[in-house]
């Protein structure tokens, strides 16, 4: 209202303070959450504060969070991997193809790396190439990785790995700490660079938020989509390496069901299911969350399925609460 | 009624005017994280007249007519028709009430059919409740023809090009019996001749004695059929009153608080070497036997009637679809331009037509979305840094005159004008070589107009080359050096120095005098 | 509920029964490990998978807990011992034998089976297979599985019908298959064509025996079965008895298992329910 | 039009070849009451892919179908165990209602919270499947326990033909008419074709998948009866995993999941096409071990077609490309 405009006018950066920022926020929320399970648990079981009893709890949630990074930023680039826990099948079954012809644990490393990277290339050209809808690309290959384990193991099982390939599931770093949880810290710290400190992770957010602008933006969509369907491949591979080499043998059923407790952790954490929005530390946080859930109501002996509406409960509550406070308060 | 001081004189002294409005907002306020839309601004429209709403981008204008159709629900203030208040919780009460509108966006469904599209919310009932389809059609048939379009009521939209269904969105807003038609920029997507068939629609509407609201930024337009004036600056009410007793600067000023030169830019015409060459491009449906060169430091207008094909050329010229044949050659060399991408890195940027869905990365903030081509040039191997992000950000929207609260603000929070300005600021920031601009001031209002002209003027004098897609004879006159005229999918004519009047180009575009 | 029975018996015995979110492997080792924290002193675990339960069970027995599998087992460096509910050679005859005794004169038997990784399913069809050579004129045209779902069970049973229009009978060794299998013999209008047999629980063949479609079936007590699981546990865990080959545990009222070169043992014989005995069972089990 | 027609023609076509496969290695497939019990035996997949075909068609995902089939099942079931004496007519009542109010709840998180519909159905899903646990405490409800009314329902042959098929065919032509000529049917495609625009018409997003909810949960819940009916049987486990075979008939029948387009014919062929090939394959002697590959390649190479034939091929400008497509056309 004032001629202020005559001259350009002065645009501050940032309109909250990062600390308001760091307030409001999911992450902050969901740790709160996470804190008030893990006092939870310390007070209905007395077997919960325990070093190794903690240690093991971390396997509830570990392999599961691997894919669940790379499919974070698939999700918030606005498509979606359903296929990962046949990717797992798939993987482990040619690995154990492998260990059966006497391959070495750096080869079934490779082979388990390979094949999760092949499926993900596979999924990966169906979207970009071909244009096809993952959540209904991934539906198919979910059948079709899964299938061809079936095909080539039957009602068979593969188990003779070597015995030093079962370090990856079972073996400890550091007294109670597991070698997959520190795989797990790093792959945190890697994922979280590379989503929000790096020109790749901008070109994720971008893409999800409008695709179509993005590449009119000069960005390679398809390219970036192809690479995060790799990356969920590889990590479902990474996957498949620590829970085969932990249950020391591979059946087409390995890994059944875990696409959705995958995308529940994505989803718990924040990441917007429709793209654009979402961050590492959430996902993270979100993983301890359903470990601590999991394994607290484990030891007081609730059932899995009973487990499981908690876990509904939680997906449904943390994200309904806030929003139900929005509305009470108006 | 609140006003600020410099209005008051233009407020009409006369009380004259014995009709009641027959809609009236009283003191409407409306908010926005983190923006105040509108702040108690009054309104009235009466039967038989038309009441032009006129502010700069992001006034606010589009926000009341949300309100006075139900699409928003207004903080405070109340709306009267005719004399009893109302309150409208969706756009299906403002309708019963008889308020209809043509809306800035497109507000059409690609799925359905021209007919549908036009009765969807208020389709004719047959028994048992069920869709009169037959009675649909009939009725929409009627309604295109009233409105002189030639349009099939069984199309699917999906099948129409963009003025068409900007007809359809007309036809809708005629399909209700309304006391009140409110239009928000109904001839932004219109050609000559449409437009000039809406403003015969807009008379025939005024002598049924209904209410016309019509926004527009075009001032011929304004004053060619408004009646009444009412002008919007930051979400307040600055003025109204009777369009005889002002002058186009008068409303200038109002709206923009200063006065604003409207005269395109004076510019040195010195056309350096040739560019870009375009060589026998052609397209299996869309375009054919394109070939024109762009000269360093050249503005080169492409005029057309909408759906000419200048967009699809333009969006093969930057790599978005593949023509089945022809070259692109920058300075000699022949270049591949397979993706946007290989576009930016050969120089050719463009700025879309269709900023919401094409131009704008809505959810990101305003500096990502500056930076997004450009993050090589603010990252240091693969790593953001944000500090100079911020800082080309801040460059580029500061030269353009942004008007937002912050930096980190979602782009979508910003009006469509300001939109432009942050995709504009986001190709400067690459620092091209040639830059296409498609409708630049497409429903940007006049000072911010004012400011793109002279950008562009600056930037073609700084020896960039600037292609102007633009549907608007003034503009395409006052900006050009030379002007290629495209006429379904084909180049029609070339035009340079005296050739260039506004006759030749309307000739050309629409083929006049010519054997089809 | 047998095992209830047991801890009564028993006296200072606190019975937890869990079960994972689904019929994973990886949600049985969840709940596993939960048990391991809680520092039980036995682990009585019917697998879902013969070998991808064994690292977490080693791991179990490490902490000096008991472990053994009941009904579908783990492999043998899993466990101390396992318990069959009944000896697989005989199995694998039992339910042959229910057909060929309906078929004097020969004829065609296809296998229904749960999932293709039931370790106990595919023994006891191995099994059957190698006693096929008593039962002459039997001829067992085919395997299907319904993975232990009933509309895919009820779809594999047509298809069976369907691609053997003169097949006899279909052995179904799995609870839900064989129920299955006896309501699509129902719809197909083959009652008394195809006869359904195999193992299942008397409360949910009632109806089949009913309609005939299943003229007989076997099964062991299920509650049983978790009495013993119980008793045995609690012998290894009370250090009462010890699991080696050879060892001959006491079970109770079910008397001593006696454990091969495998350390698996049988508990009882299956018995056989038909018309005349299915009425007194049908509410119990 | 022309491009839905040729769509629709051109699943019927892989229909007749897949039955012509079908027919060239077992013949008595296409013995017409063979037919005929393959549809009887779709039905249930035809009668959810339905209710998902609203929720589709609005950008929405109804996950949890499969789970509130199980429960109104198990309900339907229990209810009849104890009171044998209840008459099929409000059996069926209160499978619709209460399939309908499951659906609601889905509905009203989905409209008054805004939380994505992939994310409250995921949630829905297991809440509703752990709470059939809760209230049968794991327990099957058997064959004789159920009356002979309840079971022998769904099997009575009404002129020829099962129930459960009349259900199927029912079901298919209320759709038919409710999509076609209801102001609800019209406002599925509005709000999921342009959600912006919708409410611009006056035309409520939220209420609009509300009721494609509620529509989704009452076709579950009617399945749910007929199901256990069918089977006699009900336990927790029934029709698991069953929710991705109904997105997949919906996919496969063409059914955007984007949203909008799409159309009920496309949905039956759909359904129709994955219930032959899973009648199918026990029949034509393929190795159970193939099953699964070979519905994931049906899925991908289905959805690969459907979406070729849908792809722009750019604006038709020119004249002579408009003259070619007119003459084409004439
Ligand atoms: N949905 C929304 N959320 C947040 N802010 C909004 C929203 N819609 C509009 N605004 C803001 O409200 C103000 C008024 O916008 P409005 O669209 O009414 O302007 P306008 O006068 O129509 O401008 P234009 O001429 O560019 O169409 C702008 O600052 C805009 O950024
Ligand atoms: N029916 C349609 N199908 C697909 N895209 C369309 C359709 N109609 C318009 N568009 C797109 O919308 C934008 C604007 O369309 P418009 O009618 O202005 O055509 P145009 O060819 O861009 O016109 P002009 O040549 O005047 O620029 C273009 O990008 C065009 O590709
Ligand atoms: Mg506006
Ligand atoms: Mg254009």
């Amino acid at each position: 209202m004032s001629d202020a405009s005559l001259t350009p006018r002065r645009i501050p950066d940032r309109l909250h303070s990062p600390a308001a920022r760091l307030l409001g926020s999911w992450e902050l929320l969901l740790l709160v959450v996470a804190v008030a399970i893990f006092i939870a648990n310390s007070l209905a079981s007395p077997y919960f504060l325990n070093a190794w009893n903690l240690s093991d709890a971390t396997f509830n949630f570990t392999e599961k969070a691997m894919i669940a990074f790379a499919m974070a930023l698939l999700i918030i680039a606005g498509e979606i991997d359903l296929s990962v826990a046949s990717i797992i099948a798939l993987a482990s079954t040619a690995m154990g193809a492998a260990a059966s012809v006497g391959v070495g644990t750096p080869g079934l490393i490779v082979v388990g790396l390979a094949t999760g990277l092949a499926c993900g290339a596979f999924n990966g050209a169906l979207v970009t190439r071909l244009g096809l809808p993952s959540i209904v690309v991934t539906i198919g290959t979910m059948s079709l990785f899964r299938g061809i384990s079936f095909i080539v193991l039957g009602d068979g099982a593969y188990r003779d790995y070597p015995s030093d390939f079962a370090y990856f599931g079972q073996g400890y770093v550091f007294w109670v700490i597991s070698f997959e949880f520190v795989l797990f810290a790093v792959l945190a710290v890697i994922y979280y660079v590379l989503l929000h400190r790096t020109n790749f992770g901008r070109t994720v957010y971008a893409i999800g938020n409008n695709a179509t602008a993005a590449q009119f933006s000069g960005i390679r969509v398809a390219r970036v989509k192809f690479i995060l369907f790799l990356l969920t491949g590889l990590m479902s591979g990474v996957a498949a390496i620590c829970l085969t080499s932990r249950l020391g043998s591979t059946r087409p059923s390995i890994g059944m069901g875990w696409e959705l407790e995958v995308v529940t952790m994505v989803v718990l954490g924040g990441v917007s299911i429709l793209g654009g929005a979402g961050s590492i530390p959430g996902v993270v946080i979100a993983a301890f969350v359903m470990g601590l859930v999991t394994f607290g109501l484990g030891l007081l002996n609730v059932p899995g399925i009973v487990m499981s509406i908690f876990i509904g409960l939680m997906l449904i509550g943390v994200i309904a609460l806030p929003r139900l406070w929005k509305m009470w308060r108006k | 009624m609140q006003l600020s001081v410099e209005s008051r004189q233009f407020d009409s002294p006369r009380s004259d005017i014995s009709d009641t409005p027959v809609l009236a907002l009283r003191d409407i306020t409306k908010t926005f994280p983190g923006v105040k839309a509108l702040d108690g601004v009054s309104l009235e429209l009466f039967p038989g007249q038309v009441t032009a709403l006129i502010g700069e981008n992001g006034a606010g204008k589009s926000t009341l007519v949300k309100t006075l159709t139900g699409i928003y629900q207004p903080d405070s203030g109340t709306i009267h028709v005719a004399g009893a208040p109302v309150t409208f919780a969706t756009a299906q009460d403002a309708s019963v009430a008889g308020i209809t509108a043509i809306h800035q966006e497109t507000v059409l469904f690609d799925e359905l059919t021209v007919a549908e599209n036009i009765f969807i919310g208020h389709a004719p009932r047959g028994r048992f409740g069920l869709i009169d389809w037959k009675a649909m059609r009939s009725r929409a048939a009627y309604i295109l023809a009233r409105i002189d379009a030639d349009l099939d009521p069984d199309t699917p939209l999906r099948d129409l090009g963009i003025a068409s269904k900007h007809l359809v969105a007309i036809a809708r807003a005629l399909s209700v019996d309304a006391r009140v038609v409110v239009m928000d920029e109904p001839t932004a997507a219109l050609s000559h001749k449409e437009i000039e068939e809406l403003y015969d629609l807009v008379d025939r509407l005024k002598a049924e004695g209904r209410a016309i609201l019509f926004i527009s930024h075009k001032f011929d337009e304004v004053f060619r059929i408004a009646d009444r004036y009412t002008v919007f600056r930051d979400g307040t009410h600055v003025g109204a009153g009777l369009m005889a007793d002002v002058t186009e600067g008068d409303l200038v000023r109002l709206m923009v608080g200063r006065d604003v030169n409207q005269i395109f830019p004076e510019r040195r015409k010195a056309p350096g070497d040739d560019v870009l060459k375009v060589v026998g491009y052609a397209h299996p449906t869309e375009f054919e036997n394109i070939n024109f060169t762009l000269r360093r430091g050249e503005i080169l207008g492409f005029y057309g009637l909408v759906g000419a094909g200048r967009s699809e050329v333009m969006q093969a010229l930057f790599g978005i679809t593949k023509p089945s044949k022809g070259v692109t050659q920058i300075d000699g060399q022949i270049k591949v331009i397979r993706s946007p991408a290989e576009a930016v890195e050969a120089g050719i940027v463009y700025v879309p037509e269709d900023r919401g869905k094409q131009g704008a990365v809505i959810g990101l903030p305003i500096f990502q979305n500056v930076t997004l081509p450009s993050l090589t040039q603010t990252s240091r191997s693969g790593f953001l840094r944000l500090s100079e992000e911020f800082a080309l950000a801040r460059e580029y929207t500061e030269r353009l005159d942004l008007r937002a609260a912050a930096l980190d603000q979602d782009v979508g929070n910003l009006s469509g004008g300001n939109q432009q300005k942050v995709v504009i600021a986001k190709w400067l920031a690459t620092k091209p070589r040639v830059i296409i601009l498609d409708e630049p001031t497409k429903g940007i209002d006049i000072g911010s107009k004012a400011a793109v002209h002279a950008f562009m003027a600056e930037l073609a004098a700084q020896g960039l080359s600037v292609i102007m897609v633009s549907s608007e004879i003034p503009e395409v006159l006052g900006m050009s050096d030379r002007v290629i005229v495209m006429r379904e999918g084909l180049i029609a004519a070339e035009l340079e120095g005296d050739d260039l009047t506004p006759e030749t180009l309307v000739r050309f575009a629409a083929g006049i005098g010519e054997s089809a | 509920k047998g095992a209830e029975e047991a801890a009564a018996e028993l006296g200072n015995v606190e019975v937890i029964y869990t079960g994972p979110t689904d019929t994973t492997a990886e949600g049985q080792i969840e709940v596993i490990n939960a048990l391991i924290a809680q520092q039980v002193d036995a682990i009585a675990v019917s697998a879902n998978d013969t070998d991808a339960l064994v690292p977490v069970l080693k791991k179990a027995m490490q902490r000096g807990i008991t472990v053994i599998s009941w009904d579908s087992g783990v492999a043998a460096e899993g466990r101390e011992l396992h318990l069959n509910p009944s000896s697989n050679p005989l199995i694998g005859n039992m339910i042959i034998k229910l057909a060929a005794d309906e078929l004097p004169e020969g004829g065609k038997v296809a296998v229904l089976s749960a999932t293709t990784t039931s370790t106990n399913q595919n023994t006891w069809i191995a099994e059957m297979n190698k006693v096929m050579g008593n039962y002459e004129g039997i001829e067992v045209v085919g395997t299907v599985y319904g993975d232990d779902l009933a509309d895919k069970s009820y779809r594999e049973a047509t298809g069976l019908m369907q691609t053997y229009p003169d097949l006899d009978a279909i052995i179904a060794p799995t609870s839900v298959g064989i129920v299955a299998a006896a309501r699509a013999v129902e719809d197909a209008g083959k009652v008394g064509q195809v006869n359904v047999t195999g193992l299942g629980l008397p409360s949910e063949m009632a109806g089949a025996i009913e309609s005939g479609a299943s003229k007989s079936f076997a099964i062991w007590n299920p509650i049983d079965l978790g009495y013993s699981a119980t008793m045995l546990a609690y012998q290894l865990a009370t250090d009462a008895a010890e699991a080696a080959p050879g060892a001959e545990i006491p079970m109770g009222r079910m008397g001593t298992l006696t454990l091969d070169e495998n350390t698996e043992g049988a508990m009882a014989d299956p018995f056989v329910y038909d018309a005349s005995n299915i009425n007194d069972f049908k509410d119990i089990f | 039009m022309s491009l839905f027609k040729s769509r629709e023609a051109l699943l019927a076509g892989a229909i007749l070849v897949l039955l012509a496969l079908i027919a060239s290695r077992f013949p008595a497939f296409i013995a017409p009451d063979n037919l005929a019990r393959v549809f009887t035996d779709t039905s249930p997949l035809l009668i959810l892919a339905l209710g998902q075909t609203v929720v589709i068609l609005t950008r929405c995902i109804d996950l949890s179908v499969a789970a509130n089939l199980a429960l109104t099942g198990m309900v339907c079931a229990m209810l009849n165990a104890a009171m044998p004496g209840v008459p099929v007519v409000v059996i069926l009542l209160i499978a619709v209602t209460l399939g309908a109010v499951m659906g609601m709840v889905n509905g009203l998180l989905v409209w008054k919270l805004a939380i994505p519909s992939i994310v409250v159905t995921l949630g829905t899903m297991t809440i509703y499947r752990g709470t059939i646990f809760l209230i049968s405490d794991g327990a099957w409800v058997n064959a004789h326990e159920m009356s002979a009314a309840f079971t022998g329902f769904p099997r009575a042959t009404v002129l020829g033909l099962p129930m459960l098929a009349w259900f199927g065919i029912l079901a298919a032509v209320v759709m038919i008419v409710m999509i076609r000529s209801t102001p609800l049917g019209r406002a599925f495609y509005a709000v999921g074709g342009n959600p912006h625009a919708a409410v611009y018409t006056g035309i409520s997003v939220g209420r609009t998948q509300f009721w494609a909810f509620t529509l989704s949960g009452a076709l579950a819940g009617l399945c749910g009866y007929l199901w256990v009916a069918r089977y006699a049987v009900a336990y927790v486990d029934i029709a698991g995993g069953f929710e991705l075979e109904v997105v997949a008939a919906c996919v496969i029948g063409g059914i955007s999941i984007a949203g909008g387009a799409g159309t009920i014919l496309g949905t039956i062929l759909g359904a129709l096409f994955l219930g032959i090939v899973k009648n199918a394959l026990p029949v034509v002697d393929i190795s159970p071990f193939w099953q699964m590959a070979i519905s994931g390649t049906a899925i991908i190479v289905a959805v690969t077609l459907n979406t070729r034939n849908t792809k722009r091929k750019g604006r038709i400008i020119l004249r002579r490309a408009q003259e070619q497509t007119e003459g084409a056309t004439a």
